[in-house]
């Protein structure tokens, strides 16, 4: 298999276990870390890319993504801090008041 | 040669670390498990040459990201049940469907191109990068600060509404 | 005033009458009731003064409109007066002032509302005649729901919501895949022609593979079946009537129903002549279907809307027959019964109406003897249950008689052909069914009118007053007029029907038979 | 650097940002939170103008060729989101407190206008992620009940989702084609390879889920039911037309191949038939409209079927009547509809005979929506169904309108309530300057109503 | 105006006035109006007759209007006056006109005085449309009018349910009929694009018609007149059709409507001369109802019951002779019997007036010297109709009898044997009804006794006219008059010399029915009641009229009930559609529920149903591409 590829593949596990992060995880903070694993998965592949098609455009989008991240961890840490303190725990399955 | 396998060695470690990240049961250690995977991941961008984003993944990721949640996650109550049970109801059919997600990407990955992973290192060197970034892309620089801008002022927004009032 | 554009102004005449119950306060009913009635009776007299201009014999439209509307899709707003609709829209003006005066006692909640909604659907109604662009067509087809649906909503008796979304859902059902078939066949105009039009012209000359025209007749014929009502398709309708207003109810059967018929006959058939030929039987065992199970269902109701109800899928079968037989006097016999059965099953309704306010149950056990104590309404009950009988004089017997002549000729001139005898025996059949017609509402008249007298809750009734009395004066006159001296107004349909014919089985079959 | 076309081409977005850091300057300067509103509305009016006059004019330019460029349908788009986002504006009025919540909707509108003159997938991430990151936290912005901040968490995490799908589409892309250039999206779908489709489907799979296209739509349900009115007509109204006009000059010139047409048409047509379904149950209006829109991105993104010269017409139109209609129904519900009790259906009860005017707006906004003529709902409808038609996916086109058939009860329903059931003794108050933004919008909906042609023409 | 559209209109002004001003304006306008209007159309009918025969019976066509035209085809309301309208107006007008008179004694001090008059009038109004209708459709008009008057004097007294329901009977059982009517009205347009009766006549004597047989349109014709004419198999609503006032039964049910099959027939005879199977048939069925009614009136015990039978029966003849191609010989039957039987039913009116409305003929007897008059005429009327000479009966009897025998139309001897029974059983009917009613001791309660009294003259007036006229009438010779218009048919000329004998045979049969019945009914009638109780079941079952009504109640009415309530509206409207319906709709709600429980709040797993959706797609599009 080649470099690349084998790159990308792990690309996409990265991003399939971010992803799955989300959806098994119950802890709240650590579902915000599987996004994180997520981006980190879309990251490699971009940079894969990049660095075979020297691609600057592509470094800047990896750029962007740092700063998406971090902007969207700023936001969501208050939020998840809200919903801790309100309802006592951090476990996000039992968030479920708005249902049906 | 070496740094070949210095690059496989990097990505096996960021999925192993990914991997660990899902597993660990206290949110810290799933935290540094997560850095742990960046920091390889930084080490495999560094191994392709793209130098800049790897001392971003550091700067950034690591050193800014991670050490929020971190920070975050001592403050908080570690009794919390979410910091002993692991895993939510959907342990089975997640991991079938991440399973299948991964299978089905690098499956249509799987003829992406021979190309040599590093083609071209110049263009990533810092100096080089930064003037093209400024030049050709300083759109995205502004733009990255209004987001910036924006993102304070929603997270500001959210203390308040979370802090504030509440039912 | 331009007379060409007069048309215009009696299919826009509601919609200033809406703007201008906009104006008046809130809780002045008298005024509200005052402006709807002249607006109404404006709208009958320029109705009936275009009916007076119509020229007899004239294929094409007359006092046409056409603008264009969206001009992208070459939709128009394209009205105009031709022999199918002439006499629809005189009925409909016509039964506008009726319903606001019959409703002066009825309604006292929301006035304002209520008016404003028989504006709208008389708006609706008189658009979906006049219309002769598909797209304008399907919006004011479609348009009608909005206020029916509020009427038999708001004012409707215990079942009401039950009733109205049954209505609406099983009209919009059909009505959904009108639009499917629509949005195809234009297309399919565009693909032949390379220009995108809607105009009924245009489509009547579209040449269409078999299987095509068949889905698309399924689809149009769908949606107009569901509002006639054809069996099995037919049963919003008891429901719908039941817990309506008298003004519902009266409007749906008097304008609404026959919106399907004149679907049939304006689009279903001539747009697909070859499916429509080739399904002929299938629509003429439908009607027939539906003269006989209407006409038995209704010999067994036991709630007086219910009966006229029903008597109108059965009525409303005699149309269906009459079109379908593609003879030239089914056709007009088509359209006398679709007037026909507009005044006479409005005028029943009226009726109904009217007890109801007086003893307010509608079973029809409660009920006896009413010859005695209010025989002026006892006449006007007779008058009308004759003529939905089908009665020599009557416009009842103007419209099945033409339709059973066209069907029966039609199938005996197959069957001597050798072209199967379908159509004979569904004529035949149909003939049976005028049995039917007598057996329901004789009885009906027997244990309503007749009898011990009975009434409910024992207490003395008035008999009509003189608003009443105009009201059912003024259909009765209408039914008369259709029954003896139907020349006149099947002179003015003539070239609709012809029409008809001639798009359906070609220009061979046109002409006289 | 062309800065004239810089100034001009970014015009409204301009605007848009000067308004904000104007408001955020006067929240600095002044003692206690000022008042957003006005210069909140004055920002959009004059960004709204900005983006009408240069659609009417024509303007096309490269601000900043391969990265962002404009046109007449990019003005057009941003002046629909601007123009809808007035009566926005006003609903939030005793819904929403201090200057901030203004401040986060003309941040997020700028990201709106950006994703329209997106030419590479830069722009387009960074603009979509400006749409949403304010619209996050408005959503737990002014609640009044628990689950606000749930809901914003939801919104926030799936829409996070949605971002890294759209990335890992683009770089798939930029692996097949070689280019971040949106270009490279509309090359993708033809190209046919794995890598390219994959990319297609996974950028197509983040629009789904910004649009709600089932099963991607599990947060717009709990986010439009946890957030305020003003932020519910913001996410149904704004937020949905920016996705799907970005979708639009995503797909650019590029038909959908037939190998995909099956997948992409298939969740679309779900949606609705869920959406439409889905709403019959509920008893909180927000959630309803939820459930609504998202039985309307299936319409929507139904447009991508039909020929790529109809889609912006077909897309535009939609989101102009789709939006105003929901904007009217929020501007006719009663204060205080952000309370769980008050946002019941059964709150409506009796609507029409204590405040008549507000029920027949509720009305209109209710039949457009379930397509009925003569509302402009159903010229949309009519048009997204006949290029769908035209394009010959005939029986895609049936199950579609069959699919929006099943919708027409709710809608119904709303109108049971307002007009049929008998009022209880309370009197419903009016919310604050809800006649000024049902009237705006009422004026384009009469307009739209009786002369849709005219916009179609110029559209 | 013409003069045939002036005696249409003249009673239906009388209706309209009496109708709508009647109630209000007192007996006495309804009597001028009532009366005086058809007595006015009787004076123009009998002007313009005379006029008519000043110029030698030329055929009369006054067209009034067209009620619709389709291209070159047209339905024309239009008048035709000949020989056979012409006698026809004659008996309508007359014979109306004088029970118009009876009735205003009859039917003094009912409330619905004005409206029985004006009811009256329409009746007239439509006979007369019917009789003088050119096309079929204005004889259409007419007869369906006609059972509507029918049906409104049927009911007259609608607050008795058993009243109004036997209205309700004789309107659809007409209609039954009137579905053959139309039938063969429609073949007839389609074939020939004209209703015109004389041009039909002209149609089917000029040779075969393409594409339509005589016959079937005949036959269908025929069942119009079926139902009308109260014949098998539609002949159950007459009896019950007595319910109305006496006067209707007599005007309506026995002289006038009920003969309009006859006159159809008649006035088609150009259809049935070249149709020997529809002939055919309606001789089998005219004798068979001939037959089949006296042998119910034998037994039955209401007076007016009686005569009702009778007349089925009667009318039967009439059908025998237009079976046998005697059209004219049946004109005459319809016109001498049109004077006995309205005659006898005016009597019995007055019998029933006498005793307050008791009509059981076994609660009667020796009423002959308490009201003379009434006696004296029934008795006429009784012998004319038993046919002894030379009362009216007689002749045209005795003609049919003749031409049953000896037509080559279809003339048979078992024809004539059946009708020469039912002739000797008419004789004996009539007779017992003479002698149980009229003769013999009376057996009346003195309470009752006391109250009879004969009827006022206006009353029996009416009754001594009509007497003469049954007396007298057979000798005006119909047959001959009508010979122009309705040709005899040839006689077989092997039965050449059995007319004299049949004459013979003819009187016999009458004086044995006579002696039958004097022998059976003397003294106190035991000699019937043994032979009641002799043959008892047959006595059931001609009581209990052949339980053809009870037949069709369980062959049509209670499946038809059947059908109706439970297959469509039990198991069609509620179960098929309706349960279908709302099987959807909960299935919408079940699919609604479904989705609620798939929107768990859970965010994990909103995430793996966007995960589920994300690898759907890319294996569905990437396994296809």
């Amino acid at each position: 298999m080649a470099e690349q590829q084998f790159l990308l593949a792990a690309s996409a596990v990265l991003f399939s276990l971010g992803l799955l992060g989300v959806i098994i995880r119950r802890n709240a903070l650590v579902m915000l870390m599987s996004m994180e694993l997520m981006l980190n998965g879309v990251n490699l592949s971009l940079v894969t890319f990049a660095s075979a098609a020297g691609s600057t455009e592509a470094a800047v989008l990896v750029f962007l993504v740092f700063v998406v991240a971090a902007a969207e961890i700023a936001i969501a840490i208050p939020i998840v801090l809200a919903l801790a303190r309100r309802r006592g725990t951090l476990d996000a399955g039992s968030w479920t008041e708005l249902k049906g | 040669m070496i740094e070949t396998a210095l690059t496989y060695f990097f990505t096996v470690a960021a999925v192993l670390g990914g991997m660990l990240m899902l597993v660990a049961r206290h949110p810290m250690r799933a935290a540094l498990a997560l850095v742990c995977s960046m920091l390889s991941l930084a080490g495999v961008y560094a191994m392709l040459g793209v130098h800049v984003i790897a001392v971003f993944q550091v700067l950034i990721y690591v050193g800014a990201v991670m050490i929020f949640m971190v920070y975050t996650i001592m403050l908080l109550d570690v009794r919390d049940p979410s910091f002993t049970r692991r895993w939510s109801g959907l342990l089975v059919p997640g991991v079938l469907g991440a399973g299948a997600l991964s299978a089905v990407i690098a499956w249509a990955l799987r003829d992406a191109g021979d190309a040599p992973a590093s083609a071209s290192t110049e263009a990533f060197g810092v100096q080089s990068f930064a003037v093209t970034f400024l030049e050709e892309y300083w759109l995205y620089f502004e733009l990255s600060s209004v987001l910036l801008v924006a993102a304070v002022i929603a997270a500001i927004a959210a203390l308040r509404a979370g802090g504030g009032r509440d039912g | 005033m331009a007379e060409a554009t007069l048309l215009n102004y009696v299919l826009w005449l509601p919609v200033l009458g809406m703007a201008a119950l906009l104006v008046l306060p809130r809780g002045a009913d008298a005024a509200v009731r005052g402006l709807a009635f002249v607006v109404m009776l404006l709208q009958f007299v320029l109705a009936a003064w275009l009916y007076g201009q119509f020229e007899a014999g004239v294929a094409g439209l007359q006092f046409e409109t056409r603008l264009p509307w969206i001009a992208d899709w070459g939709v128009y707003y394209h009205v105009g007066l031709d022999g199918m609709n002439v006499l629809l829209v005189l009925l409909t003006a016509f039964l506008g002032p009726l319903v606001v005066a019959g409703a002066v006692n009825a309604i006292r909640q929301d006035v304002k509302l209520f008016h404003a909604m028989v504006f709208f659907i008389q708006f609706a109604m008189i658009g979906t005649f006049v219309a002769q662009d598909l797209f304008l067509f399907y919006v004011f087809w479609e348009t009608m729901l909005i206020p029916m649906f509020l009427m038999i909503g708001i004012w409707g008796g215990e079942r009401r919501i039950y009733a109205t979304l049954k209505f609406v859902l099983y009209t919009a059902f059909g009505s959904i895949l009108m639009l499917a078939a629509l949005i195809y066949l234009v297309w399919s105009l565009y693909e032949e022609r390379g220009a995108l039009s809607f105009a009924f012209t245009d489509l009547y000359g579209l040449d269409l593979p078999m299987n095509v025209q068949a889905w698309l007749l399924g689809a149009f014929a769908l949606s107009f079946a569901i509002k006639v009502p054809i069996v099995p398709l037919h049963t919003w309708l008891p429901d719908a009537h039941v817990e309506a207003p008298t003004a519902g109810s009266v409007i749906l059967a008097g304008v609404l129903l026959k919106m399907g018929t004149y679907g049939f006959m304006k689009l279903g058939f001539p747009l697909f002549p070859e499916a429509a030929v080739a399904a002929a039987p299938l629509f003429m065992t439908l009607a027939v279907i539906s003269i006989v199970y209407g006409a038995c269902l209704a010999l067994v109701q036991d709630d007086i809307k219910k009966i006229i109800a029903y008597s109108s899928i059965s009525h409303l079968g005699y149309v269906m027959l009459g079109l379908a037989c593609f003879d030239l006097l089914g056709v007009q016999g088509a359209v006398i019964q679709m007037v026909s059965h507009g005044l006479v099953s409005a005028g029943l309704f009226f009726m109904v109406g009217m007890i109801y306010e007086r003893c307010h149950t509608r079973d029809l056990a409660a009920y006896g003897g009413l010859a005695k104590a209010m025989p002026v309404y006892s006449v006007f009950f007779m008058v009308l249950t004759l003529a939905s009988i089908g009665l020599p004089a009557t416009s009842g017997f103007t419209g099945e008689f033409l339709v059973l002549v066209g069907a029966v000729s039609a199938g005996w001139a197959q069957h001597v052909a050798g072209a199967g005898s379908t159509t004979l025996v569904l004529g035949v059949m149909a003939v049976l069914g005028v049995v039917l017609g007598a057996l329901y509402m004789l009885r009906f008249a027997r244990l309503f009118l007749f009898g011990e007298e009975r009434l409910p809750g024992g207490h003395a009734v008035a008999d009509l007053g003189l608003r009443e009395k105009a009201i059912l004066a003024a259909i009765v006159v209408a039914v008369f007029w259709l029954g003896i001296a139907p020349a006149g107004p099947l002179a003015k349909t003539e070239s609709g029907s012809l029409q008809f014919q001639q798009l359906v089985l070609g220009d061979a079959a046109g002409g006289a038979p | 650097m062309n800065w004239q076309a810089v100034f001009i081409g970014m015009l409204p977005e301009h605007l848009l940002l000067a308004g904000a850091l104007l408001l955020i300057v006067v929240e600095l300067l002044s003692r206690r939170p000022p008042d957003g509103l006005p210069l909140a509305l004055a920002t959009l009016a004059a960004a709204f103008l900005a983006a009408l006059w240069l659609a009417a004019t024509g303007h096309a330019g490269e601000p900043f060729p391969g990265q962002l460029t404009v046109d007449p349908a990019a003005f057009a788009g941003k002046a629909v989101m601007l123009g809808l986002a007035i009566p926005v504006a006003l609903l939030a009025r005793g819904e929403l407190e201090g200057p901030r919540p203004y401040l986060l909707l003309l941040f997020s509108l700028y990201g709106a206008c950006l994703t329209l003159s997106a030419d590479s997938f830069l722009t387009l991430f960074i603009g979509l992620e400006l749409l949403s990151l304010p619209v996050y936290v408005l959503v737990m912005a002014g609640m009044r009940g628990p689950g606000s901040a749930e809901a914003a968490l939801k919104y926030l995490v799936l829409g996070g989702t949605a971002s890294a799908m759209l990335l890992m589409g683009a770089s798939l892309l930029l692996g097949a084609t070689g280019t971040l250039a949106i270009a490279s999206f509309a090359a993708g779908l033809g190209a046919g390879t794995p890598l390219a489709t994959a990319g297609v489907l996974l950028v197509v799979a983040a629009f789904f889920l910004k649009g709600a296209v089932v099963p991607f739509h599990a947060w717009a349900p709990d986010a439009y039911q946890g957030a305020t009115v003003p932020v519910t007509a913001y996410m149904a109204a704004i937020v949905k037309a920016g996705v799907l006009l970005a979708a639009v000059r995503l797909f650019g010139e590029a038909g959908v191949p037939p190998a995909l047409v099956a997948p992409i048409a298939l969740l679309p047509l779900v949606s609705m038939a869920w959406g439409n379904l889905a709403a019959i149950r509920q008893s909180s209006f927000r959630r309803m409209i939820a459930y609504s829109s998202i039985a309307h991105a299936g319409y929507l993104f139904f447009a991508f079927l039909g020929a790529p010269e109809g889609r912006f017409e077909a897309v535009a139109f939609y989101v102009i009547a789709y939006g105003l209609m929901n904007v009217l129904a929020f501007a006719a519900l009663p204060a205080g509809a952000d309370d769980a009790a008050a946002d019941r259906l059964e709150s409506l009860q009796g609507l029409y005979s204590r405040r008549p005017y507000a029920a027949i707006t509720l009305g209109i906004a209710m039949l457009s929506l379930a397509g009925l003529p003569p509302f402009p709902g159903f010229v949309a409808k009519f048009l997204i169904f006949r290029n769908v038609m035209e394009a010959g996916y005939t029986g895609i086109a049936v199950a579609g309108l069959l699919a929006s058939y099943l919708g027409l009860y709710f809608y119904l329903r709303v109108l049971q309530f307002a007009f049929m059931g008998s009022a209880s003794g309370e009197t419903i108050p009016a919310r604050r300057l809800a006649l000024g933004a049902s009237l705006l919008c009422l004026i384009p909906v009469a307009l739209l109503t009786f002369f849709p042609g005219w916009l179609l023409e110029r559209l | 105006m013409g003069a045939l559209t002036l005696i249409v209109l003249l009673p239906l002004l009388g209706f309209l006035l009496n109708g709508l001003l009647g109630g209000r304006l007192g007996r006495t306008f309804v009597n001028v109006v009532g009366c005086g209007l058809p007595l006015l159309a009787f004076v123009v009918a009998a002007l313009t007759v005379r006029d008519l025969a000043a110029a030698g019976y030329p055929a009369v066509i006054e067209t009034v209007y067209t009620w619709a035209a389709f291209g070159d085809r047209s339905f024309e309301i239009a008048f035709l006056l000949d020989r056979l309208s012409a006698v026809m107006v004659l008996i309508v007008t007359g014979v109306g006109t004088l029970i118009h008179l009876y009735s205003t004694g009859y039917m003094k001090g009912d409330p619905g005085y004005a409206r029985y008059f004006a009811y009256l009038n329409l009746f007239l109004f439509f006979m007369l449309l019917l009789v003088l209708g050119r096309s079929l459709l204005v004889l259409f008009v007419g007869w369906e009018g006609v059972g509507l008057a029918s049906y409104l004097l049927i009911g007259f007294w609608f607050s008795d349910p058993e009243k109004s329901a036997a209205g309700k009977k004789a309107f659809i059982t007409n209609r039954i009929g009137d579905a053959g009517f139309l039938l063969g009205m429609f073949l007839l347009w389609q074939a020939l694009g004209t209703l015109d009766m004389d041009a039909i006549n002209a149609a089917f004597a000029a040779g075969p018609v393409p594409g339509l047989s005589a016959a079937l349109v005949g036959i269908l014709l025929f069942v119009g007149a079926t139902g009308k004419s109260a014949q098998i198999p539609l002949h159950v609503w007459l009896p019950d059709a007595m319910a109305g006032p006496t006067p209707v039964s007599a005007l309506i049910h026995a002289a006038t409507m009920v003969t309009a099959g006859v006159y159809l027939v008649a006035r088609l005879s150009g259809v049935y001369l070249v149709a020997p199977e529809a002939s055919a048939v309606i001789a089998t069925i005219g004798v068979l109802t001939a037959f089949f009614a006296a042998t119910i009136a034998v037994v039955q015990t209401d007076i007016k019951k009686v005569l009702a039978y009778s007349t089925v029966s009667q009318l039967g003849f009439m059908f025998v002779a237009l079976g046998v191609g005697a059209y004219g010989v049946a004109v005459f039957h319809l016109y001498t019997h049109a004077f006995f039987k309205a005659c006898l039913f005016l009597g019995a009116g007055s019998v029933i007036h006498a005793l307050g409305g008791e009509q059981d003929i076994r609660r009667m007897s020796g009423l002959a010297r308490r009201i003379p008059v009434t006696f004296a005429t029934f008795a006429v009327a009784t012998a004319a109709i038993a046919g002894l000479p030379p009362l009216a009966g007689f002749f045209s009897k005795d003609e049919i009898l003749w031409y049953a025998l000896a037509s080559e139309r279809g003339g048979s001897t078992l024809l004539f044997a059946t009708a020469a029974l039912t002739a000797l059983m008419t004789a004996f009917y009539m007779f017992r009804l003479l002698w149980r009613v009229f003769m013999g001791a009376s057996r009346m309660s003195h309470e009752v006794e006391h109250h009879v009294h004969e009827s006022p003259p206006s009353m029996t007036g009416v009754l001594v006219v009509l007497a003469v006229l049954s007396a007298v009438g057979g000798f005006f010779s119909i047959p001959h008059f009508l010979e122009p218009v309705l040709p005899l048919p040839t006689i077989d000329p092997a039965m050449e010399h059995f007319h004299v004998p049949l004459l013979v045979l003819s009187v016999a049969l009458g004086l044995t029915g006579l002696a039958l019945a004097a022998w059976l009914y003397a003294g106190d009638a035991s000699r019937a009641a043994r032979l009641e109780a002799r043959f008892a079941g047959l006595h059931r079952l001609l009581t209990g009229k052949y339980y053809v009504d009870e037949f069709y109640e369980a062959a049509i009415g209670r499946p038809l009930e059947w059908l109706s309530r439970r297959v469509f509206l039990g198991l069609g409207d509620r179960i098929l559609l309706d349960g279908t319906l709302h099987g959807l709709a909960g299935l919408a709600r079940r699919a609604a529920g479904g989705f609620a429980r798939i929107q768990t709040g859970s965010l994990q797993a909103y995430v793996l149903l966007g995960l589920a959706g994300l690898v759907l797609l890319l294996t569905w599009s990437l396994g296809n591409g």
